[in-house]
């Protein structure tokens, strides 16, 4: 049994405060691309209402739906009637899980890895530089790798997300 | 020649009268056997009104009113519903039924209007001319159709119709609720009593006739006509014609 | 103090109009009643039937209509526009454009006869698109006045300088070239607005389809699609194929409850959908019906006995949940994307035919007769009305009633009529 | 009149080649000439014209007329412009028929134009002999007791009684109970705007001020006769009987919040109802900081089917009036649909949610479960059980009709619908009318009903009652049901027949009457009279059947 907790409600609510404004329509998961391809292991509308519910426990313990699936194209959030930002939403409960030391999928672990060695989450193919040529687009700018890192460091980054996976 | 019916149609002035004009407004043909009276409400279209039709030669009768729960004097067609029902029961004992229809036709329904008459003047047509047009026939029809307007015009069979509603919603006097099952199977046997009944009438409207002769004219066991003939007396309808050889005759004594 | 003090100017002919309009006749109040269009009936007019009694739309508004056109304290004034106002409570000056409908009124009889020979092809508006008029019309067959009109920007004599065959079969010699829009003054002492509604275009949301898939459609081009005076003679076929559809999905709150469309609730939808359910049922057993909605509304009087009548007699299947995408397949059907919230997972299921609850909407021009009038809009753009009194605006003297001041079904807006007129009626009485 | 020579005129018009292109009209028109009782027939191009309508007028005079026939368009189109006409010429309008021989005939035959000529000559004949028997009738005039009869005080009786005596009528307001007021005077505060509920009452003195009207309070009906312009009504106060006369009645007497008594463990302490709640809101005597609203308690189930209307409104209200005295609250609804339509409803909606007012579905199947401190609830959004902690639970009760609306419909012999509501005329087009002419209702006692749907409808009512009141005279139409004395036997069959209840037994003379001014001449009771005993005026068995004859017998 489930017992609704408003702090940890009002806590996401402090970060993100469209959440109030959700009524269930489904918006969200008729819309949303991985809902349909993940049968329902992933269903934004359903984290809503846990959110608003504030189910602590299967939010950030159980993680069930399964908020990592989100592919963060921002189709619900576009389509949402009450303007709920969803992927906020999400955002802040991924935030948490990570605050608290819950497991996440290993897969982040490796894109903040490459965030650390070369700025960016996806680097560019060959295929796709080429066809940027192609196309004349200008080159993509490359950030100041020294620099990220040095800020990385000083915010304790690598130690937040637990990138080794030690606790 | 061919067969030409005359359809007598009853249309009520605010939905199915406004359905036939709009068939007119629409252009859309229809045969022309029709010929139409209005009345305000098909809640106005007595039965007695459809036997004296037929008995007057018509082919076939059609009532129009608005659809159930539209019409314009609230609960008029419900009452339409009833009697036509009733009058459908009675004509099925001498195969006429068929040339009665009760539809509903809404302002909006021009192609129903057109169709329906289309059907129906269809039906009537391969059903052939009212029997009462054959010669040989003529007589037996006759008698059958003044039978049914006499039942259609006595106080017994409408009284039953007239209170059907209120006795399976609110109740009779002794505040009893009559389920429609046990109305209905009540109101068969009335139908089918009163029927014979006036059989039995308009046979010995002239001349008075012992009980097996009645009997034999109408098809039915004596002590059946038996029966109907101490009702009939109890009306005050029926009295002894004469005693021939400690047979009684009966005789109508029936005014109008 | 005006002449004409114990008049009433009424603008727009739809239900609320006409039953505001009616009302105040009775009471002996003269009455101007102005219309837009060339006939009165508004929306009401164009449904098939009306929930919750299922009662023939037509049926039931003509009499009115009828009504309406014959009473002596009536004044009916067709295609006509207001153009600018002036003065006080009790005493208004109004100025009207009354266009110019190139027939004489009394002389047409509605014969049809210029109607068939009109070559021009324009398509109708009454019949949502669905079906062409000619150039010379009558907005529908059973229309009031019962004359034709002879649309300017679409006849041949005026858009081409040629034609004029109206005029030559006309035996009534009814038709006028000459004649010219006029203004025509008026003297009232109280306004009472029942403008009415538009229709959401649900091509906003795209992800709809409507507008790309041909078995999409609105649920006003619904109504005339199963009209027994509609452009299939009440047969329902869906638009590809002309198949009779057997599963039919209805989608509420399309462009309402909707921050970036409506943020209001219609009010109607949850209803009218399920009587077109209903309707189309009755035309055919074998159909099925699904009904998707986020908050069933149904508080009116018999409307819970209605919806549950929807889903037990009329195989009326209610699905919670909004639908946000429909997808086409090659033959053309629908394909819902929905939630099914008993199992959280998303369905696609398809149907033969997908009818789009869309928001009722204010009227385009609404903010046009509001500064004309002087009264203010919400924010919606709707004509605001009090909280407590909803058919006070926000000038004295000038009342409303309908779908423009909010989404409103007939009943309330025949309650709203009657009782913008009680309030007008207050002002042009008044000693 | 009876026993003066009939004498008909037919005119046939061509309505240009409508008629005349198709059907043969000059062949018709000679046909007509020899017709019974037909003393003059003619053709001409449109018989509305002014040409047209002259002849008829004319006509009438030289042949001395006195039945006039016309056989043209659609006599739901043409009837009373040619009524009208025969009024002018001195001819009783209930001595003209019409035959419709272009929608009916010359429109839907176009291409059998010989038969739709034959048609039309039957068509003509029929309403020849129907009109040989025609009888002249006069419209019935009753006159009006210029004053209304409001029952119930509450807002919607408040407001219409007001507008009423704005309008210049006299007006009679009975309350039953000792305050004007009624179920506002139990409110705290009032949606949309959150105002004191004090502030709508202020109507109260407007009302108790006002010279037309005159208030009985404490006041009890204990009888109701007559009809539309004509009402007598019998009030008890104190033991004392007034009798009041009134042209219209208004029927106001709102509805009752259902007890919460028996459901959800209710204890009137920490389980309470919604109306408990604005009691203490209004005393400022809220405390909880878990404060739990349960929707739809003792409706939309097997016992009460409907829907109350006005609840989720009014528990987004309170709900948000607790979150606005203590912020830190947590107030939840567990609803099953939220019920706000429109615009301003909607918006409070978002409103409530904006405040942080938490929204749970339920299903009726599985409703919430009580216990100690908490509250189990299967979360239909969720699929499963949650709960809630609280310390006050309140219970969304919802209105129901009064117990003496069964009484009050009695009297007025109007109807009540299923749930005890009264039940209007007509669901769409005549939502505050009743059948009988004269009575409206408004208010919850049409339905439950909120504060601007309230104040909506009386003023709707007051504006159909007015139609009554501003006339000297009522005139009705003359075409209605007639009782034969001498054949009625008194079953009483038709009383319950009439849909209207225009037909009653006078218990002086005994006798069942029709009140014509009720009457509507729809004729149900006199095809359905097992006695025959009653006479359709205009439609009479008689008129019909010589149409019917004379359409059968001739070969």
């Amino acid at each position: 049994m489930q017992m609704v907790n408003f702090d940890f409600k009002n806590e996401i609510i402090k970060e993100d405060f469209s959440l109030n404004y959700c009524y269930q329509c489904g918006t969200c998961s008729s819309i949303c691309p991985v809902a349909f391809a993940s049968e329902g292991e992933y269903n934004p509308r359903k984290i809503i209402e846990e959110s608003l519910m504030g189910l602590k426990s299967l939010l950030i313990k159980e993680q069930k739906p399964n908020i990592w699936l989100c592919s963060t194209c921002q189709m619900c959030v576009e389509e949402c009637p009450q303007e709920v930002f969803l992927t906020g939403i999400f955002e802040s409960l991924k935030n948490k899980i990570v605050q608290t030391g819950e497991k996440y999928p290993e897969a982040f672990k490796v894109q903040a890895k490459a965030i650390i060695d070369n700025g960016v989450a996806i680097s560019l193919s060959p295929p796709i530089i080429r066809r940027r040529k192609e196309l004349k687009l200008p080159n993509v700018e490359s950030a100041d790798r020294i620099e990220l890192k040095n800020l990385l460091k000083a915010t304790n980054f690598e130690k937040k997300i637990n990138i080794n996976g030690d606790r | 020649m061919t067969f030409e019916p005359k359809i007598l149609g009853f249309l009520c002035n605010w939905c199915s009268y406004a359905g036939a004009d709009l068939a007119g407004v629409s252009r859309i043909q229809y045969p022309t056997n029709i010929r139409v009276i209005r009345v305000m409400c098909s809640g106005r279209v007595d039965p007695v009104f459809i036997a004296e039709a037929f008995i007057e030669g018509i082919d076939g009768v059609i009532i129009l009113g608005c659809h159930l729960g539209d019409c314009h004097y609230i609960s008029g067609n419900y009452e339409t519903e009833l009697k036509m029902k009733m009058l459908s029961k009675l004509l099925n004992f001498i195969d006429f039924s068929d040339r009665i229809r009760l539809d509903w036709v809404s302002a909006a329904e021009g192609n129903r209007f057109a169709q329906i008459v289309g059907e129906f003047t269809e039906h009537i047509r391969k059903l052939g001319p009212n029997p009462l047009k054959e010669k040989k026939k003529k007589i037996e029809i006759l008698d059958n159709l003044n039978t049914i307007k006499a039942v259609l015009s006595d106080r017994r069979l409408r009284g039953l119709v007239a209170r059907q509603r209120e006795l399976t919603t609110e109740g009779n006097v002794y505040n009893k609720v009559i389920s429609s099952e046990e109305f209905e199977k009540f109101f068969d046997d009335a139908i089918l009593n009163e029927l014979l009944r006036h059989k039995i009438m308009i046979k010995i409207r002239e001349k008075g006739k012992s009980v097996p002769n009645i009997a034999k004219e109408i098809g039915i066991e004596p002590y059946k006509v038996l029966q109907h003939i101490v009702t009939l007396r109890a009306r005050g309808w029926v009295d002894v014609d004469e005693i021939n050889e400690e047979i009684p005759t009966f005789i109508s004594i029936k005014e109008g | 103090m005006g002449t004409n003090k114990k008049s009433v100017m009424v603008i727009g002919g739809g239900i609320a109009g006409i039953q505001a309009s009616l009302d105040l006749a009775e009471q002996g109040i003269e009455v101007k009643l102005i219309e837009k269009n060339a006939c009165i009936g508004g929306r009401m007019a164009q449904l098939d039937k009306t929930f919750p009694t299922n009662d023939c739309s037509i049926c039931i508004l003509a009499p009115k209509l009828a009504e309406c056109f014959r009473h002596p304290s009536i004044q009916l004034y067709t295609l006509s526009e207001v153009k600018d106002i002036s003065g006080e409570a009790g005493n208004f000056k109004v100025k009207i454009l009354k266009k110019a409908r190139y027939v004489k009124e009394e002389e047409c009889i509605n014969c049809g006869t210029c109607i068939e020979k009109c070559p021009m092809r324009v398509d109708d508006e009454f019949d949502m698109l669905l079906r062409k008029r000619r150039a010379i019309y009558i907005d529908y067959v059973q229309g009031v006045p019962s004359i034709v009109t002879i649309d300017r920007d679409n006849c041949l004599f005026f858009t081409k300088g040629a034609c004029r065959i109206c005029e030559k079969v006309c035996e009534r010699e009814a038709i006028d070239f000459e004649q010219q829009d006029e203004e025509v003054e008026l003297n009232v002492g109280s306004i009472i607005v029942a403008t009415g509604y538009d229709i959401f275009n649900p091509e906003y949301i795209e992800t709809l389809g409507y507008g790309r898939f041909p078995n999409v459609v609105t649920a006003l081009e619904f109504e005339r699609l199963i009209c027994a005076s509609g452009p299939l003679g009440g047969h329902l076929l869906r638009p590809s194929d002309k198949a009779e559809p057997k599963k039919l999905a209805f989608i509420n709150c399309v462009g309402s409850r909707d921050i970036k469309n409506n943020p209001y609730c219609s009010s109607c939808c949850c209803m009218y959908t399920t009587k077109e359910a209903m309707i189309a049922y009755e035309h055919d057993n074998e159909l099925e019906t699904s009904i998707f909605y986020i908050d069933l509304r149904a508080a009116g009087k018999g409307f819970r006995d209605y919806i549950e009548r929807g889903h037990n007699e009329y195989a009326i299947n209610y699905i919670k949940g909004k639908v946000a995408k429909i997808l086409q397949d090659e033959a053309n059907n629908p394909v819902i994307v929905y939630e099914d919230i008993n199992t959280s997972k998303v369905k696609q299921i398809k149907f033969d035919l997908v009818i789009l609850a869309t928001s009722m909407v204010p009227k385009k021009d609404a903010s046009k007769l509001s500064n004309i009038l002087g009264v203010e809009l919400d924010e919606y753009n709707f004509f605001k009305g009090g909280f407590y009194h909803p058919q006070k605006s926000s000038k004295e003297g000038i009342f409303l009633c309908g779908a423009c001041r909010e989404p409103m079904d007939i009943p309330n807006s025949v309650i709203d009529g009657s009782g913008a007129a009680a309030k007008a009626a207050e002002i042009v009485m008044r000693e | 009149m009876v026993d003066e020579e009939v004498k008909i005129g037919v005119f046939i018009c061509h309505c240009g080649t409508n008629i005349g292109g198709i059907l043969d009209v000059p062949n018709i028109t000679e046909y007509a000439k020899t017709l019974p009782h037909v003393v003059y027939a003619a053709d001409n191009l449109y018989t509305c014209s002014e040409v047209g309508l002259t002849q008829i007028r004319e006509n009438i005079k030289e042949h001395n007329l006195n039945r006039v026939i016309v056989a043209s368009c659609s006599p739901r189109t043409h009837e009373p412009l040619f009524r009208a006409t025969c009024f002018e010429a001195g001819l009783n309008p209930y001595l003209f028929e019409m035959v419709n021989i272009r929608d009916q005939d010359s429109w839907v035959h176009m291409k059998e134009p010989e038969r739709g000529t034959e048609k039309a000559k039957d068509l003509i004949r029929m309403g020849v002999y129907k009109a040989a028997l025609l009888e002249p009738l006069e419209k019935i005039k009753v006159s009006i007791i210029p004053s209304a009869l409001v029952i119930g005080g509450g807002i919607s009786g408040m407001n219409a009684a007001l507008n009423l005596a704005n309008r210049g009528f006299e007006v009679n307001l009975i309350e039953k109970e000792p305050h004007l007021g009624g179920l506002i005077r139990s409110l705290n505060k009032t949606y949309p705007t959150n105002e004191d509920a004090s502030k709508l009452l202020e109507i109260t003195n407007l009302v108790e001020e006002n010279k037309k009207i005159k208030v009985f309070k404490s006041a009890i009906i204990e009888n109701i006769d007559g009809f539309v312009g004509n009402y007598k009504t019998t009030i008890v106060q104190n033991e004392n009987l007034t009798k009041i006369e009134s042209g219209i009645i208004i029927v106001a007497t709102g509805a009752s919040p259902l007890s919460p008594e028996g459901y959800y463990s209710y204890n009137g302490k920490d389980i309470i109802s919604q109306m408990e709640l604005e009691h203490l809101l209004k005393n400022n005597s809220v405390y909880a900081n878990n404060v739990i609203m349960i929707q739809c308690v003792g409706c939309r189930n097997e016992e009460r089917k409907y829907c109350s209307n006005i609840c989720c409104m009014g528990a987004l209200k309170n709900a948000m009036l607790i979150k606005e005295k203590n912020p830190d609250a947590h107030v939840s609804i567990i609803f099953r649909d939220i019920q706000t339509k429109g615009t301003t409803y909607e918006a409070y909606y978002r409103k409530a949610r904006e405040k942080g007012i938490l929204f749970i579905k339920y299903l009726p199947e599985k409703p919430p479960v009580i216990k100690k401190d908490h509250i189990q609830v299967y979360n239909e959004f969720l699929n499963h059980e949650i709960s809630i902690s609280y310390d006050l639970i309140v219970l969304s009760m919802p209105l129901i009709a009064n117990d003496d609306s069964e009484t009050l419909a009695k009297m007025l012999k109007v109807p009540l619908e299923v749930n005890g509501f009264f039940l209007e005329a007509h669901v769409k087009l005549r939502p505050v009318d009743f059948a009988t002419d004269g009575i409206y209702v408004c208010g919850s006692a049409h339905w439950p009903a909120d504060i601007s749907e309230c104040i909506s409808q009386s003023n709707a009512a007051a504006s159909r009652a007015s139609t009554i009141l501003s006339k000297d005279m009522l005139e009705v139409e003359g075409s209605t049901a007639e009782i034969n004395e001498d054949l009625c036997v008194g079953c009483e069959a038709c009383i319950k027949l009439c849909p209207y209840s225009a037909i009653s037994k006078d218990e002086e003379t005994d006798t069942v009457i029709v009140n014509k001014v009720i009457c509507k001449g729809c004729g149900v009771c006199g095809a359905s009279c097992p006695h025959q005993a009653i006479t359709i005026h205009h439609f009479t068995g008689d008129q019909i059947l010589s149409a019917i004859v004379t359409y059968g017998g001739e070969e």
